[in-house]
């Protein structure tokens, strides 16, 4: 235990270890953490050293400790972590044995942090300006200055409109506004370093790389940044050195050209090969693939040509305030069974209102939904239960869909009503197994996961009653990228056999282009574009999609399997610019 | 579904406008039935109203019987009697006590001032209370959050007037610091004001306290702690103020305890009050007097729920848009 | 000596702060059923005789007066040169403006129109005479006269504030040597001295002015909160100290307690003769028997009460004074005699008696907002005590509306009170077979005695003191003899008084007589 | 090894030397309310005393050997009056406090899950109901069903139950916003199961503290009421009337009230305690 003058003494360093201390701005060595009713320790034995000026990368498996170690740099594990190290080091000083008052000196202003759940971690009954204000703050702007700052801050990652923006609420934004507010208010103290988890799961193409691109800016000014990701092209991009992360220990680490273009280890090969090709899949023939609307019908798949729409929309309006701007403008779609639609578009385009909209969630101001050709959006909530466990529903922020309260066994087992507790369990563990996950997750609560295993749970639960149309919004947002491939995989699968109709929504256009038959794309609150997932991707139409496939981020590297050029088209010009674009500015500009 | 609504365009009331305007309508109707419901209770209960008027100790004649049943039209029908009920009240007028036999006006005139006095600083008292003791134990060991948990569950469990005598012995008779009696000037209301709030501060810190337990684990608990903020600040920034939607849902109960304690307290420190007209009236049948008090007690207990649904959803942003479509 | 010094030195003013038990529920002493009113209205309102210590009526507002051989006229003459407060001269019309308002129906009189008894008419003879008719004779008429509850208002009140009189304060005018200046009701009421007050009766300690300029009365009812308010000297006095404050109040320095015995009707538990158990004599004997008073009373009121033996409290004008000595033993053998011979021979399950099958319960109604704590706590006493010879007790919670409604029915077997006054004559309202509840009286034995009735009526009769004292002598002999009713204990009235709190006595009916009290 | 053990989040830390401490602690309120059961059920092997008998010669002894808590006024001993009072007091308190949380919960959750016209209809309702003075409503309930400790406990818990509905109400309206009932939405689960599933547990939290309140202040209302003739009748005592009953001899006689007001306290304590650890195992 520490005693009183030694956590003086460690807070004394803490507080005036400026920018002359020399050494790194965080080193740690032997880090274990565990959680009581666990097994294996959640990290073990990981250490790592960042510098500033320099970017750390941990990659790695979903549930493999990424989040935790991350979190264990701040003193924030969780209340039932027990974290031990050989080193801990914050900013020069020993802190091995630090108290709150030592790690509240620390947090914000020496370390700052973008957490993995963004879509949660504002609070709700804050403004988002608020927020960001109070990390301002904390950071030594004062006064008057605080409002330009915080506009400042919300300008800088991409935040359009940002004076209305910051006097909303989280509510009342979009998965990557969120995370970008977020990001803003970690910026906002102008901590040396910058912890970064997941900050760009639910971004776009274009908005990440301008994110990418402040953040490149920031390590040029001398910032260090641990970024956490599971996206290896933004880690490429950024990052200097690279820690691979599986079952809480590090398999291998090294500078990032070396260890993604060179891996040693076998689970490295293995994640890096799982890299969504972004070349069309090879499909089986029987998949069925419709021609849109009402274009004839598709020879190669007699067997679904005649079938009629699961679900359709014709004409959707949505706004959110009598005459505020409109988060769907006229949307039309259609989805027939054993088809993927795939949903991208800008961030904040109504993605999200319109999935809301087709599940009955939200009511429409104007146009309908049809299930099966009948009323669905129309119906009062009453008449629709019934067919609810037809048409299932991945929310983008799994965290919130999940009762605080509920066990893994009871969040799944909601989906399964009627079964007997045996055969209940028996299902759950096989629909963990499904999305990859261990049955002894079962018992635990939504805060105990990791953020992809919450995700797979959400998913899960989704698939538990054998919808035959499901919608999910950022589905995979959240998951490595062997993970993913294995989820995809896993819907794939369900839309051969049972044909399930998927209305996929992702910001992720390699994913979009693996999954989908289909795509619209979409822009403020209408779709710019739409058509078969090849014809977009071999020539976009829009200004809008041209300019979202051109920031489509990839794997440098030796060409094969594991040289992703999701864009399909071969532009080495691209290429070059995005290999050596790490702290240029990526500025990516298009004509509406 | 009100989405829908909203965009219908209105003529240029503000929208809080007109929900305090139907709120208070309904209110209307609230303390009518309140009203009514007091009116049949005590002509239901047990025993005739005009020996309850008349009250023990007097030589109740037959005529004297008589006279108070004639001078108060006790032997109309019910209906007659409750028309005329109404029709006083809704004449703005509060009528005339057929106890006292005085003005009832002129009966509470004197003690609405005090009670309102007394109620509203026990009120501020038990949330100054119940707030700091949140702050001051926010962050702190376990042994001391059990302390002050502890002493709050004790406040709480613990008679008003008990706590009422124990203030007075110690306070007044033993240390001669406070006067015990009275209702002039500020330390007369020292004492009463502790016992009236100390309970009620205990109820507070607890519910505040159980959902600044239940907050601790939120995410967005840990991105304020992980700015640097202590946890005081993550207190008064944040979790005080997710308490604050039950808390301002407890108005209700809290006007009804200040009111409830309020009569014995009254009692014990000799002050004028509502609290000992209501029990004296309820006592004796004094019906225009308890009609009276149920309207100005039903009354109050409409503008505070109105006010509280005004103030949620300031408070929860998420509670602005209307329905649960 | 007091009377000697000079008139600027003894009135030198000062003001009391005095703490008061009960608060009136109304103002209006002519409407009042509470007997604070008169005990607190006494500075303010005057009556035409005084009553001295002993009983006797002395004249006041009344220089003197005459009875008619018949009983049925009383004639006073008035004195002169008294005014009411509000310079309104005090009059023979003003006498009857006072009784006439009594009277009125509108007044709804829950207690001095009782007193005025068979009252008829008021008649203004000449300014100075006033003769008063009844339709009987009415011995206790002058008595009656002499409390506060017949007190004299300012006509000019009566005429224009008939309606706010209840509400006390500036609208209660009268003839004594204070003013009422402003009430609050549950906290206080303030009289202020009226200097050109020169017509204080003879039972006075002295004349001229009264020697407060200011009586301030704290209206405090929690025992603990007049207790500790005297102890913490926010009180100079403070009346009916709980008996287990007393010991303690004795101890502290300064603090003195006066105290008188308050005459009246003590605590009396009234055994319903008119349906069984109790029209049995024998049964009503068994359970005097069966109670231990002495015991009870030493407990509840640690030793500073005594037991009472019979209807009327010693101190009380014209009690019996051989019930100022035991007049029964207690003693549980006798008790469970007297109920074997009455036939209560059998026992069931919980060890009460029973006679055919049926157990020997008695329900005895009470309201407890009226029933102070001692006096419920006396009632658990006896139950217990009723227990242990096999009669089993209820004691059923009213509220007073219930409670009037059964007792008027007579549908109770024990009902218990007190009532305080100073005159024989209550024997009346108590006893006689005319006074049932309901009908103006409070016969709570619901005794139908011819006997009684007799003596009861001459005594109200007869004019001469000496047979009307010896009638009513009679009654109380009778009353114990028949167990008809039995009295608990003897309450004292005991004021506790800072020492800078002088002349502070205790008048006949055992109330605060502020004219007297001096504050240093 | 030389590993240094470094605990980086305090309450981490407390926790873990907390748990042996802890264990008892959140032992020592069941056992307590054990104890009270057993007390409850099995008076007579407890009580010393019977608890009406009355003994004048031994009035208002203080606490000691032969009365282990004393005596009142009336030489009764008060620790046997405690025991035989626990029937009536846990009587009143449980069916009080069922009566308000059952019934208000009952109430609050049809309001905040209804349609808008229901929430507005039985919102007033209860306004209604919260209008009424306390005592009045104890005084129509007895005048409807008659009087008793039963209907003294109805009383109680009808003024109690607008408190509750209003809680239940707000809490269930923020909870049904919540993403994770949509989810339940969607899967198809009927409201009211949703209601049962996740409203309820969450609205649990203020709820419970006010609930293990509201058992300690029905039995100081039911105290209030037997002022006015309205609670237990003599002999029968519960604690609330021995509180009330005491009070005047707190200065000379203080065990007369000050144990029952304990044992109102220990239950009040120790109720609390159960609930709070039981809502916190739910989140933790
Ligand atoms: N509070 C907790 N209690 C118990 N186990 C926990 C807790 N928090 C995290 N874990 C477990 O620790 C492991 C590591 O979690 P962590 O969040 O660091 O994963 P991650 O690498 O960030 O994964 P992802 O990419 O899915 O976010 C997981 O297996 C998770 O289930
Ligand atoms: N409840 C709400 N109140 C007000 N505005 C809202 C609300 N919900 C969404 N919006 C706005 O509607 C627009 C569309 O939001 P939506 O969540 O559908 O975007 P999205 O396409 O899903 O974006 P992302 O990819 O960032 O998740 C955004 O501008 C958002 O701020
Ligand atoms: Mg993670
Ligand atoms: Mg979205």
């Amino acid at each position: 235990m520490t005693t009183t003058t030694e956590a003086t003494a460690a807070q004394a360093t803490a507080g005036d270890a400026g920018a002359t201390v020399p050494g790194p701005l965080v080193r740690v060595e032997g880090l274990r953490v565990s959680f009581p009713g666990s097994p294996r320790p959640a990290v073990d034995g990981v250490s790592l050293a960042v510098g500033p000026g320099e970017c750390v990368a941990l990659v790695g498996e979903s549930g493999s400790g990424k989040s935790v170690t991350s979190r264990s740099l701040i003193g924030l594990a969780g209340t039932r972590a027990r974290v031990s190290a050989r080193t801990l080091e914050v900013a020069g000083a020993d802190a091995a044995g630090f108290g709150e008052r030592q790690w509240r000196a620390v947090r914000g202003r020496r370390i700052a942090v973008v957490f993995q759940d963004a879509l949660t971690a504002l609070d709700p009954l804050r403004t988002v300006g608020a927020e960001i204000a109070e990390a301002a703050r904390l950071g030594g702007t004062a006064g008057p200055d605080v409002d330009a700052r915080v506009v400042e801050l919300l300008t800088a990652v991409g935040v359009p409109e940002p004076e209305a923006r910051r006097t909303q609420h989280p509510h009342q934004l979009s998965g990557g506004l969120r995370q970008r507010a977020l990001i803003a208010s970690a910026l906002a103290a102008d901590a040396p370093l910058l912890i970064a988890d997941e900050p760009t799961t639910a971004l776009d193409a274009i908005v990440q790389a301008q994110i990418l691109a402040l953040l490149g800016r920031l390590k040029a000014e001398g910032r260090g940044l641990l970024l956490v990701s599971h996206d290896l092209a933004v880690v490429a991009q950024l990052a200097d050195r690279v820690l691979v992360l599986r079952r809480g220990e590090v398999v291998e680490s090294g500078p990032v050209g070396r260890v993604l273009s060179a891996p040693e280890h076998p689970y490295t090969r293995m994640l890096l090969d799982a890299v969504p090709s972004g070349r069309p899949p090879a499909r089986p023939a029987q998949a069925p693939r419709k021609a849109p609307g009402s274009e004839a019908p598709d020879t190669e798949a007699p067997d679904t040509e005649d079938v009629a729409p699961v679900l359709t929309g014709r004409g959707l309006v949505k706004s959110f305030a009598p005459d505020g701007p409109r988060a769907l403008d006229g949307v039309g779609f259609t989805l027939r069974a054993g088809e993927a639609l795939g949903v991208v578009g800008e961030s904040g385009s109504g993605k999200s209102t319109l999935a809301r909209v087709a599940m009955g969630l939200s009511r429409p101001d104007a146009g309908e939904v049809l299930l099966h050709g009948r009323p669905w959006s129309a119906l009062p909530e009453r008449r629709r239960r019934a067919e609810r466990p037809a048409i299932q529903f991945v929310q983008q922020d799994p965290y919130a869909s999940a009762d605080p309260r509920f066990t893994v066994a009871r969040i799944i087992g909601e989906a399964l009503p009627g079964l007997r507790r045996a055969e209940r369990a028996r299902r759950c563990a096989e629909l963990l197994d499904q999305v990859g996950l261990p049955a002894e997750l079962l018992s635990r609560r939504p805060h105990q996961l990791s953020g992809g295993q919450r995700q797979r749970v959400a998913i899960a639960r989704a698939l538990a009653g054998r919808p035959q149309v499901l919608v999910c919004d950022e589905p995979v947002s959240a998951l490595d990228v062997s993970v993913q491939a294995q989820v995809l995989e896993l819907l794939d699968r369900l839309r051969r056999e049972r044909g399930i109709a998927l209305l996929f929504i992702t910001h992720d256009l390699a994913v979009v282009r693996q999954v989908a038959d289909r795509v619209l794309i979409m822009r403020g609150g209408s779709v710019v574009e739409e058509g078969e997932t090849e014809r977009i991707f071999e020539a976009p139409a829009h200004p809008y999609t041209r300019a979202l496939l051109d920031a489509v981020l990839r794997l440098p590297g030796a060409g094969g399997a594991r040289g992703a050029d999701v864009t399909g088209r071969d532009d080495p010009e691209q290429d070059t610019e995005h290999v050596a674009g790490q702290d240029g500015e990526h500025v990516t500009k298009w004509e509406t | 579904m009100s989405d829908r609504a909203r965009r219908m365009p209105r003529r240029h009331v503000p929208p809080w406008a007109r929900f305090v305007a139907r709120r208070l309508a309904a209110g209307l109707v609230v303390v009518w039935g309140t009203l009514t419901v007091t009116f049949f209770a005590l002509h239901l209960a047990p025993g005739d109203i005009v020996d309850g008027l008349i009250g023990p100790g007097a030589a109740a004649t037959p005529a004297l019987r008589d006279q108070v049943i004639a001078e108060n039209g006790l032997d109309d029908p019910l209906l007659v009697q409750y028309g005329r009920e109404l029709a006083q009240l809704a004449s703005g007028g509060l009528g005339w006590s057929y106890q006292l036999n005085e003005p009832i006006e002129r009966l509470l005139g004197s003690q609405l001032g005090p009670t309102v006095e007394l109620a509203v600083s026990a009120l501020v008292t038990a949330l100054v209370l119940a707030v700091l003791a949140a702050v001051l134990t926010a962050g702190r060991g376990r042994a001391v959050r059990g302390a002050a948990g502890l002493a709050e569950l004790l406040m709480v469990s613990m008679p008003s007037f008990w706590l009422g005598i124990i203030l007075l012995t110690v306070f007044s008779y033993r240390l001669h610091a406070l006067p015990s009696i009275g209702a002039d000037g500020p330390a007369a209301l020292v004492l009463p004001t502790l016992a009236l709030a100390l309970p009620l501060a205990g109820v507070l810190a607890q519910v505040i306290r159980q959902e600044l337990e239940s907050a601790d684990g939120r995410p967005f608990v840990l991105t304020a702690r992980s700015r640097g903020l202590g946890a005081t600040a993550v207190l008064l920034r944040h979790t005080l103020r997710h308490a604050l939607l039950p808390l301002t849902t407890l108005a209700g109960f809290v006007l009804g305890s200040l009111f409830g304690g309020a009569v014995l307290v009254e009692n014990i420190f000799t002050r004028p009050g509502l609290g000992r007209v209501l029990a004296n009236a309820v006592g004796s049948r004094d019906l225009p007097v308890v009609s009276a008090l149920v309207v100005i007690s039903s009354a109050a207990f409409v503008v505070i729920n109105t006010l509280v649904d005004v103030l949620h959803p300031l408070i929860d942003p998420r509670l602005r848009e209307g329905g649960t479509a | 000596s007091d009377s000697s010094a000079p008139p600027s030195a003894r009135n030198g003013g000062g003001t009391l702060r005095y703490g008061a038990a009960v608060e009136p529920d109304s103002w209006d002493p002519h409407a009042a059923s509470t007997a604070v009113t008169g005990r607190l209205l006494r500075p303010v309102l005057e009556s035409l005789v005084a009553i001295a210590p002993d009983g006797t009526v002395k004249p006041w507002l009344a220089d003197s007066w005459t009875v008619s051989p018949d009983g049925l006229t009383y004639t006073f003459t008035l004195r002169t040169g008294v005014t009411f407060s509000d310079g309104t001269p005090f009059d023979a019309a003003a006498v009857k403006a006072n009784f006439d308002h009594v009277t009125a129906a509108k007044t709804a009189s829950k207690r001095a129109a009782g007193l005025l008894g068979p009252y008829k008419e008021t008649e203004v003879v000449d300014p100075r005479t006033v003769a008063v008719h009844l339709t009987a004779p009415h011995s206790s008429f002058l008595g009656s006269v002499g409390s506060t509850f017949l007190g004299l208002h300012s006509p000019v009140a009566l005429r224009d504030h008939a309606g706010d009189l209840s509400s006390g304060g500036a609208f209660v005018v009268g003839t004594g040597p204070f003013t009422f200046e402003s009430v609050t009701p549950g906290q206080q009421a303030v009289f202020k001295r009226r200097t050109d007050y020169d017509w204080a009766p003879p039972t006075a300690a002295h004349q001229g002015r009264a020697k407060l300029e200011s009586i301030v009365v704290l209206l405090l009812k929690e025992d603990a909160s007049r207790v500790g308010a005297l102890t913490s000297g926010q009180v100079d006095a403070a009346e009916l100290i709980p008996a287990n404050r007393l010991a303690g109040l004795r101890g502290r320095n300064g603090v003195q307690v006066v105290r008188k015995a308050i005459p009246g009707v003590p605590y009396t538990y009234y055994l319903n003769t008119a349906r069984a158990p109790f029209d049995d004599p024998r049964a009503r004997q068994a359970v005097r028997h069966a109670i231990d008073f002495a015991g009870i009373v030493k407990g509840i009121f640690q030793g500073e009460y005594e037991q009472a033996w019979g209807p009327l409290a010693p101190s009380t004008p014209g009690a019996e004074p051989s019930f100022a000595k035991p007049a029964w033993e207690y003693s549980k053998e006798k008790a469970e005699k007297l109920l074997d011979e009455a036939g209560w021979t059998g026992r069931d399950a919980e060890g009460y008696r029973t006679k055919d099958g049926k157990r020997l319960t008695a329900e005895q109604p009470y309201v407890q907002t009226f029933v102070s704590a001692q006096n419920h706590t006396f009632d658990v006493g006896v139950q217990d005590a009723l227990k242990q010879v096999g009669i089993e007790l209820k004691l059923v919670p009213l509220d007073s509306a219930g409670s009037i409604g059964r007792t008027g029915k007579g549908d109770y077997d024990v009902f218990a009170f007190a009532w305080q006054g100073s005159d024989p004559s209550l024997l009346g309202s108590l006893y006689h077979s005319r006074s049932q509840f309901g009908g103006g009286g409070a016969n709570g034995s619901r005794v139908k005695d011819a006997e009684i009735d007799g003596w009861l009526d001459q005594a109200d009769a007869t004019v001469d003191a000496a047979q009307r004292a010896e009638l009513y002598r009679k009654v109380q002999r009778r009353i114990v003899e028949q167990a008809y009713s039995f009295p608990a204990y003897i309450a004292t009235m005991d004021v506790a008084r800072h020492g800078k709190v002088d002349g502070l006595v205790l008048d006949v009916d055992a109330n605060t007589d502020f004219y007297g009290i001096g504050v240093a | 090894m030389s590993t240094v053990t470094a605990l980086l989040d305090r309450p981490a830390a407390a926790t873990r030397r907390g748990t042996l401490l802890r264990s008892p602690a959140r032992l020592a309120p069941l056992v307590l309310l054990a104890a009270v059961a057993l007390v409850l059920v099995f008076p007579g092997v407890f009580a010393t005393h019977a608890p009406e008998a009355t003994d004048v010669a031994a009035a208002l002894r203080p606490p000691g050997a032969g009365h282990w808590l004393g005596t009142d006024q009336l030489g009764r001993d008060v620790w046997s009056r405690l025991v035989h009072g626990t029937r009536l007091s846990l009587l009143i308190a449980v069916g009080a406090t069922l009566i308000g949380v059952g019934g208000g919960a009952l109430l609050g959750l049809v309001a905040g899950c209804g349609g808008r016209h229901v929430d507005f209809a039985l919102m007033r309702v209860v306004d209604v109901l919260l209008g009424f003075p306390e005592l009045l409503l104890a005084l129509l309930v007895v005048a409807l069903l008659g009087g008793g400790t039963v209907n003294v406990a109805i009383a109680i818990g009808i003024a109690g139950v607008p408190n509750y509905a209003r809680l239940v109400r707000g809490q269930a309206r923020l909870v049904l916003r919540s993403e994770y009932v949509e989810a339940a939405r969607v899967l198809g689960v009927p409201v009211w199961r949703s209601v049962l599933r996740h409203v309820l547990p969450n609205v649990g939290g203020p709820l419970v503290v006010l609930a293990s309140i509201g058992l300690g202040s029905a039995i100081i209302s039911g105290s209030g009421l037997s002022v006015l003739g309205l609670g237990p009748v003599p002999p029968e005592a519960d604690w609330g009337s021995m509180v009330a009953d005491g009070k005047d001899f707190l200065q000379t006689a203080w065990w007369i009230s000050i144990a029952p007001g304990l044992a109102v306290s220990v239950v009040v304590v120790c109720t609390t305690l159960i609930g709070r650890s039981m809502q916190l195992r739910a989140v933790r």
